[in-house]
């Protein structure tokens, strides 16, 4: 056992630290500390900057353009990014489909793709829920039918995060009706394709992320395939393998905490600041015990081998991370008095000016809040979760 | 001791129900215009009925309001029920009988439009905090400073202003109250939508001036009819929050008895019928609140105040626990702006955030914990 | 609506407040107020004291020798005696059996029991639970079969309070294993008996009020059944109603209350009183407030009538009001600093003297706070009471 | 950074685990005497383990100390050793490095069994407390006051009694360190069972004698020795909980797996499954934070100090919940003092109670939160 940092993880965390400071351009990190979505404009910009400094898939072997990095290394490399304010990259390119493309697909998929998602050129939209198919979502039914040498999908997805602004859609499909799991695969689509429509979602926050996406006849080529037809389940499970040490989203929460220390520090009341209100230190002060807790668990599960008779360490950080992101969002919108019950309307640029009322930190606190309702509820429930524990752990 | 609802109490709710779920619906206030159903309520009566006699009111009182209230948070209205009927009418009522005889019948009528510009920022819960400055100039006062959180200014022909005219900032003492024209010279307002569709003001007085017959009460004696006013305003939300806590329970109940996932009806998974008993044990427990609230609300002001922050602390609790889980039950769609759960969660948020959170009024009942001597904790 | 106390009832608390003031013996109030479990010896004489007042049932009509008081009335009275320490009286005898019996007993049976139930004269075990039927309490296996004019009673009961010191013991059996709950009969069962044997079971408050009870070939006079055979899952029924109003246990949670409140501000710690100290105050705020929203819901329960649509206040009041006596008993046993942790055994007699070590209020608070971790198991565990308002109520 | 145990690691965790589970069982310390087990503790070399070489030590840390704790904790284990072989040990080794190469050989052969009578009862988590005086006669001491809650008195045949020398009640400066006979002269022991089976004394200092050969380093400097031995005894402590709840856990899991109700097994029902699962998430966050701790252990005073408040606060809470719902999910049998897991639940309170407890913890860390500026936030 060995509780101490590596001192070249440390120097990786320093370096880090250090291009943040000279490389990322103010106005995306002003809006990424706001709390409001990122703007794909941004992701493009901040995606093309890591690319040139050669951390553009931190998550990916050295041979496809990645790191290379340790899981631990990653985590370094997030939290560093997350308290600067970098906007939040490509989940669904780099995280999400990236891997299954690099472990699964042909090598003229790979070629087409992997580089294009590398250079901030190829954004994804994430097309796993169904209207009845969320946190089980083993029970999709949108179909792709083979035609010749096409798809052809029909169906509906839903919580399609950023279909409006993606060049490629990657869905989870039925291609053996008949089979549950085993007859899932993956098919790239793009969002421009005839037979498809777009309706956006608006959330609780006012913002705009979300989509549900309508598949009247899409014909879709069979190159756009990724690994073989019926393995999509397999895939999709790697993939949700991969996320379980990041699921507590502490880089994140650590953001989120840092800024409601500098609120409740700045925020007055009759000359006090408000951390010194009655209450207010020690509820800090529980939420960086969780905090830190988290963050002690996620080291665990980065550095840990997944086997068999391993902590289901996702579901044990989804449960505790998104609490703790709603609790503290609770506390920050308090700490902020009035302003947390404004609407602050999501600016469509990324630079944020000229607020009608309250201090630069306000706005977006409040839209992320009532978001982020939905973080005990998407990667599957809360419930869930506590269910796979129970069963695969547990054995109950 | 009896909680039944008299005849006439259950006419009025059944009443103001149907006129607010057929007239009023959800996030009607996203459009800053005051509201078009202000001179049917006005009709109505509702405003008259929690109000003596003496000012052309129908006698009746703080259970009145709190009945109406309750329906108002049903379907989560945004007219100013509360702001005129309720903080700015008691304002008038503890301020100033004289006026209130004058203002008051034009209140119930529906053409007077008072709203209270009270709060500032750095109050966050203390009545008493006061820094707008009036100053006298001549036979005139002229104010300068902010006021915030003005909800339902929008809808106001009218703003009463409470002014330091003496003492320090949060002195009890040296509060006067000021009536003002909306369009007043040197009188910047700029609304903003709230969370929950209700729109607010900051109120910018850069020497604002006032002449000294629009004074209400006497000059630096607001103090007690603004304590009064919220009070009566701290109660009307408590009871706004059970209406909105029942509607979002009973939304979520029937959601989940027809909502399939894994093939069975989510109302069969027990987790989440534990869950939602606990939202019925926290709903009641906050309805029992409101009625011991009732209990103490012409007690003497340092028993009623603990009575109301003892009521705060736990309608606030259970608000945002129940209208937290009932998005939770619901998944995804409880976080969409077009269906109802989640306006519930945000209407719950302004309720908590307010008038002082309940963490505020937790500290307000942990100083009267500290004051109590042993000899009274044995009595 | 009138949310103000009747002036009649207000001054009947007077009235109880003074009676105790000068006729509850010190030695019993000084026992009672400890948190151990009542003495038989003390409650008889209690029982005795109150029942020369006039007020030994509270609970019972006048015809019957009770006070005929109304709900509110009797909620007045144990609040009174229990802030004043007073022995909890015979809950068997006079809440349990006694409704039972002068409703549905003959009248020989009522003339036999209700006059020595009132005097003191006769104490009850209750022998509901049994070891495969605890919260499920119609799964119950004691069988009593007719023979001639006796029943033969075989099986087991388990969590027998007071059964070691009983006059009585009111059991629940099987009359017809046939039928489940139509099978169910009340009878009295001498704990003399031969084929009676009683091992007790000491809870991990050390203390012992708590018993098996087994019954072999056990022979009971059929004069000693209440009622009608077969009936008792009626009168079961029944009698937990009568409780629903009172399952909150305000006025021991009251006292409970009172009692930390004592103790934070008599225990010191570098000269400043334990109140002082960061967050005792608010926590006992917070405890204030949900002692407060407890009574108010309880005062509902009191005064409405129940019916079809009601609400199982029985369920909401239980499950609350359970929980409330555990966080009372943990901050108060912190609140003891090393005296919260000291085993101060049981007393056998009433007067509570020479303690090896500590403050006269700290025996009893571990004990009791230990003993009351089953407060949300016992009278149905709190899960169940879950169950019942989500199916009986919200119709899940 | 790396979470696995050694090969060495994994087999003392195994051997302690199995000399425990075979030899001191449940609830072993009714009676009051001093440990029958504590020699063979000693012939297996536990003692040593932690210890530096240079005082006859394996060279280990605080690492193993956790190992083995864990493991005393799984069994409700009685036997003095965070008492001997952490805070008495560590007291010595910080406190007086001379004395240690002569004490702690005979610590580690089980000869010498020091108990330190350090804590106060007005104290309540304030390490600096120390009211007990020492006054010099000539060249000896006089000690008169009490300590409490020393557990493990019964096992002793020596006494570390730190008392005050100089300085106000809560100085750090003026606390000096006395080795005491158990039978000294005016000393009163009164030994007191505690609820989860140790024992504890008070002892009572009237007018003891002591020479000043038996101090232990220098006069007027035991607190730096003391705050150190306390940081090793609450980072043991905590391991300890992490294996009373683990142990709590998979006792409650088995049994609800054969325990039925309703006629199905208990582990059918997703609120307990539920409940399960949140127990496991708090035990692995537990674990977690005395991950955290040793990672802490020989940083900074300051920082280890608030790393060790942030474990105890967690743990604290932990234990707690995770104790108290086993006995929750065991239904009756589980609050009888014959099953096993009400003494879980006794031991997790004197954990809670013990070293402050976790609400006293909390207030240590928002101190700290108060003391950081802006800047520091920001960085």
């Amino acid at each position: 056992m060995d509780f101490q940092i590596d001192p070249a993880d440390e120097a990786l965390r320093v370096e880090v630290r250090e291009f943040l400071r000279t490389h990322l351009p103010a106005d995306l990190a002003q809006r990424g500390a706001s709390g409001f979505h990122p703007l794909r404009a941004d992701q493009r910009r901040w995606q093309r900057i890591l690319f040139e400094r050669g951390w553009g898939a931190p998550n990916w072997p050295t041979e496809f353009g990645g790191t290379g990095w340790s899981h631990l290394r990653q985590f370094i490399f997030d939290e560093e990014c997350a308290l600067a304010g970098a906007p939040v990259t490509d989940h669904g390119g780099l995280r999400m489909f990236g891997p299954v493309i690099y472990t699964y697909a042909s090598s003229e998929l790979k070629a087409r793709l992997l580089p294009a998602i590398l250079r901030g050129e190829l954004f994804w939209g994430q097309g796993f829920s169904e209207p009845n198919a969320g946190s089980d979502l083993a029970a999709l039914r949108t179909r792709a039918e083979r035609d010749g040498d096409h798809y052809i999908v029909n169906g509906q997805k839903i919580w399609t995060t950023g279909a409006h602004t993606c060049d490629v859609i990657g869905c989870l499909v039925k291609t053996n009706p008949e089979a549950k799991q085993r007859g899932i695969s993956f098919l790239c689509i793009d969002p421009q394709s005839p037979g498809i429509s777009i309706r956006p979602i608006i959330d609780i926050g006012e913002g705009y992320s979300l989509n549900e996406v309508f598949f009247d006849n899409v014909r879709v080529p069979v190159d756009n395939l990724l690994g073989e037809e019926n393995m999509g389940w397999t895939y999709a499970k790697a993939v949700l393998e991969n996320e379980r040490a990041t699921s507590a989203e502490v880089p994140l929460n650590k953001r989120k905490l840092a800024q409601l220390r500098e609120i409740v520090q700045r925020e007055c009341s009759n000359g006090e600041r408000v951390i010194d209100l009655p209450g207010f230190a020690q509820r800090v002060a529980q939420l960086e015990v969780d905090l830190r807790a988290l963050e002690w668990l996620t080291l665990r599960a980065l550095t840990e081998k997944s086997g068999g008779t391993s902590l289901p360490y996702g579901s044990l950080l989804k449960v505790r991370g998104s609490e703790l992101l709603q609790r503290i969002g609770e506390m920050t919108v308090e700490a902020l008095g009035q302003y947390g019950l404004y609407v602050y309307a999501e600016p469509e640029e990324n630079t944020i000016t000229a607020w009608p009322m309250g201090p630069d930190y306000a706005p977006g606190v409040t839209a992320d809040f009532m978001y982020r309702r939905a973080a005990t509820i998407y990667g599957g429930a809360n419930e869930v979760q506590r269910t796979i524990i129970a069963r695969s752990f547990l054995e109950l | 001791m009896n909680f039944n609802l008299t005849e006439e109490q259950h006419m009025l709710s059944d009443s103001v129900r149907r006129f607010l779920e057929n007239e009023c619906g959800l996030a009607t206030g996203r459009d800053n215009k005051s509201s078009d159903q202000w001179a049917k309520i006005a009709e109505l009566g509702w405003l008259a009925i929690p109000l003596p006699e003496s000012v052309g009111g129908l006698g009746g009182g703080a259970v009145e309001t709190t009945l109406i209230m309750e329906e108002f948070g049903r379907v989560l209205a945004v007219e100013p029920f509360c702001a005129i009927g309720v903080v700015a009418a008691q304002l008038i009522l503890a301020a100033d009988s004289r006026q209130a005889e004058v203002l008051l019948p034009q209140l119930i009528a529906g053409n007077f439009r008072p709203i209270v510009a009270h709060h500032e920022h750095e109050a966050r819960g203390v009545i008493e905090h006061v820094s707008l400055q009036a100053n006298a100039h001549g036979d005139k006062w002229l104010l300068s400073g902010r006021k915030s959180l003005v909800v339902g200014a929008n809808a106001a022909n009218r703003f009463i202003v409470s002014a330091r005219t003496d003492g320090d900032l949060r002195d009890r003492a040296g509060i006067t109250l000021f009536s003002i024209a909306c369009n007043a010279p040197g009188l910047q307002q700029n609304n903003i939508r709230l969370i929950d569709n209700r729109w607010a003001a900051e109120l910018i007085f850069d020497n604002v001036e006032v002449s000294a017959m629009n004074v209400l009460g006497e000059v630096g004696e607001g103090y007690r009819a603004i304590d009064h006013a919220y009070a009566h305003g701290l109660l009307a939300q408590c009871a706004e929050a059970v209406g909105v806590m029942e509607q979002a329970l009973w939304i979520t109940r029937d959601y989940i008895k027809t909502r399939k996932q894994f093939g069975v009806a989510l109302n069969t998974f027990q987790a989440l019928q534990h869950r939602m008993a606990e939202m019925l044990i926290e709903l009641e427990l906050a309805r029992s609140v409101v009625y011991r609230s009732l209990a103490f609300i012409d007690a003497p002001t340092d028993e009623r105040n603990a009575a109301l922050s003892l009521a705060k602390i736990k309608i606030g609790q259970a608000v945002r626990f129940v209208c937290g889980q009932a998005i939770q039950l619901h998944g995804g769609i409880g976080v969409t702006e077009e269906y109802s759960i989640g306006h519930y969660f945000k209407r719950a948020m302004t309720i908590e955030n307010e008038l002082g959170s309940s963490h505020f009024h937790l500290a307000q009942l942990a100083d009267l914990e500290l004051r109590k001597s042993v000899a009274w904790v044995r009595e």
